[in-house]
């Protein structure tokens, strides 16, 4: 399999890697730059595990091809905190116990996080449409509902 | 052994506050591994070749041509996995399950698997197994498989000498049910189908195998029990157990699915074949084909009652389809059915029924919503003729301390009644109803139980304490546990850490499962700390050269008592650690216990939902569980256990199920078409702990993990009732279903 | 004397009877009485078996004491989620 | 499997035309990626038109509106303007996928994909959308409803390209309006759909458009419900009718995610529910 190059920045630094060009970005993210904590629980887009922003755009990475990346800025999971600290929200997750297995943990706090990036007081309902990309199958999604509205609270504080 | 698991009233430090739990850092970094996180030098990737059949003879299996494919390092079939089982059929069908030996018995049952370089040269492996399939007549449906014409699953099961698909009946309860039914006022006699669920856990199964030349091995793998993991790979393989060393992954949801194994002896396989490491990670579709959801079933619910409300006789007959092997999930409908109810005349008969369907797993409180459903609905109907209030009618016949159970033995202290009446003063009951809304409640029931598990608890030089535990840590499990031995010890919640250990690193542990975690390895704790107590006790004593009897342990620290040394300062945890060099070496703790008695637990939910008459759809609006915990160690993880469950009953009641096509084909492996709640489908999920203390526990503490599950199905099928005048018997109740029963009701 | 009840499968190993009397004290003695009298219940002691005593279930704690009157229940060993 | 990504329109189309093999447009990729995943196909050749900038973006001129090819669903909804004038095409878009999904799925994506439970294809046919196609002969303008032959099929030439999606000029009074049934609140595809385009003259519905989805092998142009509302201000007996002659013209099939039976009933409901909507957004009462 011909593999290509990709150069790409990934939460914050200069990232090559070859991939075939049929490979998903999930696979390349995983398997070749190591970051496994964006997950695989369908691999066709419908639970959401697997979110990272392209470009700031909320995406899944299993619906994008690793050569898609060339050029362009990804975050993960990986990316979120600030060093040694915690973003709100993932420091809101812990304490409000909002996760259960946690398989679900990296893509519900990326996308928690794009949804906080554009609207910093949202609605229970707008909480819950924005994440309904994202499934968990542990919580009932109560105590991640009421994490995301906590840190939307905190964030809006510090502002 | 030896320990006194009686539970004692005691005023605690730390269990029950809501304490941060020791791995939640390194899962919302990112950094916890999971089944798929682990890697190897040189591993392969393990794919399966899969049956696109129902039920289909395997005439014969060419790999030759996948063989000689460049990066292909093993191909692996049945012949590759001899029968070892020694007439254990049980075993053998475990076995047959991974890999089908002579017919391929569901549509996804695997065939063949092979080792590749990478995954592109793995999938055109897969194109070039040549399998010659005799296609054979096939049955997905419980009933349709229990006519006397249907096609056999199993040539080995028999009913009676005859082939048949029922593979055993139970019959369970006391009494005379037609003196019972004879003297009931009323009586309502309704039958009930519920579709097959998955449990849907987001992450796949995921499995890392490595196996040497000498006949070793290791295994990383998602699971909810690595002890038994080892026992069946080690057992099908040949291997001698202590030279497989099974390691548990952080585990994304299991919920019973993650208790058998299903590809991990084949990966084993491929990687003793390949002489390299396997790993495999299983696709979505692969999961819900052929991994183990819990039954569809079809059931008839009998119950006759007086005018006063009291039930007279009840009685039930349950068919749950097992899949394509022999199981027990009948015989547990059977003996969950009526045990909310305090019956003097009661019988229920299960029937285990094999399809061509794959074989099915636990799932929560297995078999027990489905039976809750026709009971519980039926109670609804039986109390709407005798004109009384749904809740009053089951305060009146629930059960208590001294009832018979309909399954066997007599209850102890239980918290059926107490979780009714909270639900008849819950404020939720009192709220206002708009158009096409409508309230129901339900009763659930389950088990619980402990079992076989070994702990050890090692105090540092520091005083900080390991904590280690061989049960997975599926729902938070790990910050009960520290709670615990910090507790027993006298300590802060941060000064103990929980590790998972490996099969190679502590004696057997059953599955997590049976809601049985929390509940046996923190009864394993208690025990391991008191052990390391008297340790530091007999140190202190050694320190201060007095003896032992004059020194008690107290809030984490030795305490001289007597007259001669009274006066003498205290000794804390951290001081005695320091020392133990020179006291006799390492300061440690251990157990090993059966426990049992986890203490039957009991719930009771109430929904409130909107119908659309037009389209059918529902909408739960208002949610509210009320169950008895025992003792709620870490609260937090109990409300998330409540909810759990609830959110998976609703899905269930609403709109999950497999939908089998003609040709016995899976027509919605996936989670876009198999429909599980996405996070705006539900509401806040109000919840209500209860503290009705397990006498067998030293905490009191009662498995939660599993009876949410429960109630959903019959509390959303009354409130549908309640809300637009439909009965609905089929789960799940989904738009097409109401509003079809909307137009019969109509018309 | 302990009562031993039988439920569902157990009864079919014992000749249909749905209650023993069997002089035993401890759980194991109770299985080899069992097994004795009825060779058929040996298929379901490995792993097919609970046994209720006075409304408590025990599972694997074969060394539990049976109290003289107490209530035995031999129930179809149960599995969970 | 070849990765192209070329920076024209002309230069995509030939290299569609010039692949032996089995070539695919990859726009945002969410089916695509998916049926490559499912094993469903398998590409020789994927040729990636987001870096084509004249698929970029969303215009409007004099004549009316100009969709790029590979604006993104949540592009869309960010586009005050295009919110405004065509609510109807924007919420339909909107309602494919999650957000994950909205930051890469296209109108044009979701077109030539095929399926006939498509969200964004009964609101741009109410709408009276236009495709741009362009291919070795030059371009050519197709309306919306001659793109999808049947179930996966398109009568798109190979080699040929759609470059926007074009909507025309508005007249004032005028309203849009879309939804679906779907099982769960988000996540799925629908059972059944209707797409409602409308225009008033002092209250009285003058023009409209309805079209109903995923009851028939194509999105279906349904003017009998039309002519049921025009020259009415929507009243309930107009809608009844609205109603019928939306159920009358469904042509399903039972599958996994619906019945005959209640397909046909739901699409009358939701063609009578959007026709509301619309007509309130087009300013009747």
């Amino acid at each position: 399999m011909a593999g290509v190059l990709v150069s790409t920045t990934i939460n914050g630094d200069a990232v090559d890697f070859a991939c075939p060009q049929d490979e998903t970005l999930l696979d390349s993210l995983r398997d070749r730059v190591g970051l496994t904590g964006v997950k695989e629980g369908c691999g066709t887009g419908d639970c959401g595990a697997c979110s990272i922003t392209l470009d700031g755009r909320l995406v899944c990475s299993c619906l994008v091809l690793g050569v898609e990346a060339n050029g362009r800025e990804i975050t993960t999971i990986e990316g979120m905190a600030d060093g040694n600290k915690l973003h709100p929200l993932q420091k809101n997750f812990i304490e409000h116990a909002a996760l259960q297995c946690g398989i679900c943990t990296p893509g519900f706090l990326v996308a928690a996080k794009a949804l906080l990036d554009r609207n910093s007081n949202p609605t229970e309902e707008e909480i819950r449409y924005a994440l309904a990309g994202n499934l968990c199958r542990c919580t009932g999604y109560d105590k991640i509902v009421r994490a995301v509205q906590a840190s939307a609270k905190e964030m809006r504080r510090k502002r | 052994m030896g320990h006194d698991t009686s539970y004692t009233d005691q005023e605690f430090k730390v269990v029950g506050t809501r304490v941060n739990r020791p791995d939640g850092i390194d899962k919302v970094t990112g950094r916890a591994r999971y089944g798929a996180d682990a890697y190897a030098p040189g591993q392969l990737v393990g794919l399966f070749l899969r049956s696109p059949h129902a039920h289909a003879r395997i005439k014969k299996i060419d790999t030759s041509r996948a063989e000689k494919l460049k990066g292909v390092k093993a191909v692996v079939t049945s012949a590759d996995l001899p029968d070892l089982t020694d007439g254990n059929r049980g075993l053998l069908d475990i076995l047959e399950n991974c890999m089908a030996r002579d017919r391929a018995l569901y549509d996804g049952h695997a065939v063949a698997a092979v080792a590749a370089i990478d995954r592109q040269t793995a999938k055109r492996a897969l194109k070039l197994i040549k399998v010659t399939y005799q296609v054979l007549p096939h049955v997905t449906d419980v009933d349709e498989a229990m006519k006397p014409d249907a096609p056999i699953v199993q040539e080995y099961v028999a009913t009676d000498g005859l082939p048949s698909n029922v593979s055993q009946v139970n019959q369970f309860g006391h009494g005379d049910v037609d003196k019972g039914f004879a003297e009931a006022d009323v009586i309502v006699e309704k039958s009930y189908k519920t579709e097959q669920t998955h449990q849907g856990y987001i992450e796949p199964h995921a499995c890392l195998a490595s196996v040497s030349p000498d006949g070793s091995g290791e295994l990383w793998v998602t699971t909810q029990g690595h002890f038994g993991f080892r026992i069946n790979c080690a057992q099908l393989l040949g291997m001698d157990m202590a030279k497989l060393k099974v390691t548990a992954s952080e585990i994304g949801g299991g919920f019973g699915g993650k208790t058998h194994v299903w590809v991990e002896p084949v990966a084993l396989a491929l990687s003793r074949k390949a002489n390299r490491p396997v790993k495999v990670v299983m696709d979505r579709d692969e999961v819900f084909k052929a991994t183990g959801p819990t039954c569809s079933t079809s059931v008839d619910i009998k119950i006759g009652a007086k005018k006063d409300g009291t039930i007279t006789a009840a009685s039930a007959v349950l068919r749950y389809q097992n899949g394509a092997f022999p199981a027990i999930w009948g015989m547990l409908g059977a003996m969950t059915s009526f045990a909310c109810y305090d019956l003097k005349n009661v019988k229920s008969v299960g029937y285990d029924v094999l399809c061509n369907r794959p074989k099915v797993a636990a799932y929560r409180a297995p078999s027990a919503p489905m039976a809750a459903f026709g009971v519980e609905s039926t109670m609804d109907l039986v109390a709407e003729k005798i004109g009384m209030n749904p809740v009053d009618f089951r305060i009146k016949n629930a059960a208590k301390e001294g009832t018979l159970a309909s399954y066997g033995p007599t209850y102890g202290p239980i918290g059926i009644g107490p979780t009714l009446e909270a639900v008849k003063n819950h404020p939720h009951m009192r709220a206002r109803l708009g158009k096409n809304q409508g309230r129901g409640m339900a009763c659930g029931f389950w088990f619980n139980f402990g079992g076989q598990t070994c702990t050890d608890l090692n105090i540092g030089l520091d005083g900080s304490v390991t904590l280690t535990v061989g049960t997975v840590d599926v729902g938070g499990s790990r910050a009960s546990l520290c709670l615990i031995a910090a507790e027993e010890l006298g300590i802060p919640y941060e000064q103990v850490k929980a590790n998972v250990a490996d099969t190679a690193s502590l004696g057997h542990n059953d599955m997590t499962e049976g809601s049985r975690g929390t509940f046996s390895s923190g009864m394993a704790t208690i025990f391991a700390a008191r052990d390391a107590i008297e340790v530091m006790r007999s140190r202190a004593a050694d320190m201060w050269e007095i003896p032992l009897d004059d020194v008690i342990w107290e809030d984490g620290q030795a305490k001289a008592v007597g007259k001669k040394h009274g006066n003498l300062p205290t000794l804390s945890l951290k001081e005695i650690a320091a020392k133990s060099p020179n006291t006799g070496g390492p300061i440690a703790g251990h157990n090993e216990v059966v426990a049992d008695n986890a203490g039957v637990s009991f719930a009771s939910h109430i929904c409130d939902v909107e119908v659309d008459p037009e389209t059918g759809a529902t909408k739960v609006i208002r949610y509210t569980v009320v169950q008895d915990a025992g003792k709620a160690i870490h609260p937090d993880y109990v409300e998330g256990q409540f909810q759990g469950g609830a959110a998976q009953g609703i899905g269930w009641a609403l709109n999950e199920e497999y939908i089998y096509g003609d040709d016995g084909r899976l027509q919605n492996a996936g989670f876009l078409d198999y429909r599980i709640p996405v996070c705006s489908d539900l509401p806040f999920i109000d919840t209500k702990i209860l503290e009705i203390p397990n006498p067998t526990h030293p905490y009191g503490v009662r498995g939660v993990g599993e009876t949410s599950i429960v109630p959903p199905l019959a509390a959303i099928g009354n409130a549908v009732s309640n809300a637009v005048g439909v009965r609905m018997d089929h789960i799940p109740m989904s738009p097409p279903r109401i509003l079809k029963a909307l137009e019969e009701q109509n018309s | 004397m302990p009562q031993v009840k039988l439920t569902g499968k157990f009864r079919a190993a014992a000749d249909d009877a749905d209650t023993l009397e069997i002089e035993a004290r401890t759980i194991r003695e109770l299985m080899t009485r069992l097994v004795e009298r009825y060779p058929l219940m040996d298929q379901h002691l490995d792993a097919g078996i609970a046994v209720a005593i006075d409304g408590e279930i025990y599972r694997d704690n074969w060394s539990v004491e049976i109290p003289p009157d107490a209530e035995v229940f031999l129930i179809p060993r149960i599995q969970g989620g | 499997m070849r990765y192209e990504a070329p920076t024209s329109t002309k230069e995509a189309a030939a290299l569609l035309a010039k692949e032996k093999g089995k070539a695919y447009i990859l726009a945002g990729g969410t089916d695509l990626i998916v049926q490559m995943k499912t094993g469903l196909i398998e590409p020789d050749l994927m040729v990636d038109i987001k870096h084509i900038q004249a698929m970029q973006t969303i215009t409007t001129s004099a004549s009316g509106t100009r969709i790029g090819a590979s604006v993104t669903g949540a592009e869309m909804g960010e586009n005050k303007r295009l919110k405004k004038t065509w609510p109807g095409v924007v919420e339909a878009t909107n309602l494919i996928g999650s957000d994950q999904i909205q930051g890469r799925c296209t109108m044009v994506g979701n077109l030539c994909n095929g399926s006939p439970a498509a969200d964004s294809v009964p609101a741009m046919i109410a709408a009276r959308a236009k495709a741009v196609v362009v291919g070795k002969n030059g371009r050519r303008t197709v309306a919306v409803e001659k793109i999808v032959t049947g179930p996966g099929q398109t009568s798109l030439a190979k080699g040929e390209v759609i470059e926007a999606i074009t909507l025309p000029k508005r007249p004032a009074r005028s309203g849009d309006a879309y939804l679906r049934f779907i099982p769960r609140t988000e996540m799925d595809i629908a059972v059944v759909s209707a797409g409602v385009n409308l225009t008033l003259e002092r209250g009285v519905v003058k023009t409209a458009r309805i079209v109903l989805g995923a009851v028939a092998p194509t999105a279906v142009l349904v003017p009998a419900a039309a002519r049921a509302i025009i020259g009415t201000k929507l009243d309930d007996a107009a809608l009844e009718k609205l109603a019928a002659a939306c159920s009358a013209a469904c042509n399903p099939i039972d599958d996994k995610r619906g019945t005959i039976e209640y397909r046909t009933k739901v699409a009358g409901v939701l063609g009578r529910r959007a026709a509301k909507i619309a007509y309130q957004r087009a300013g009747g009462a």
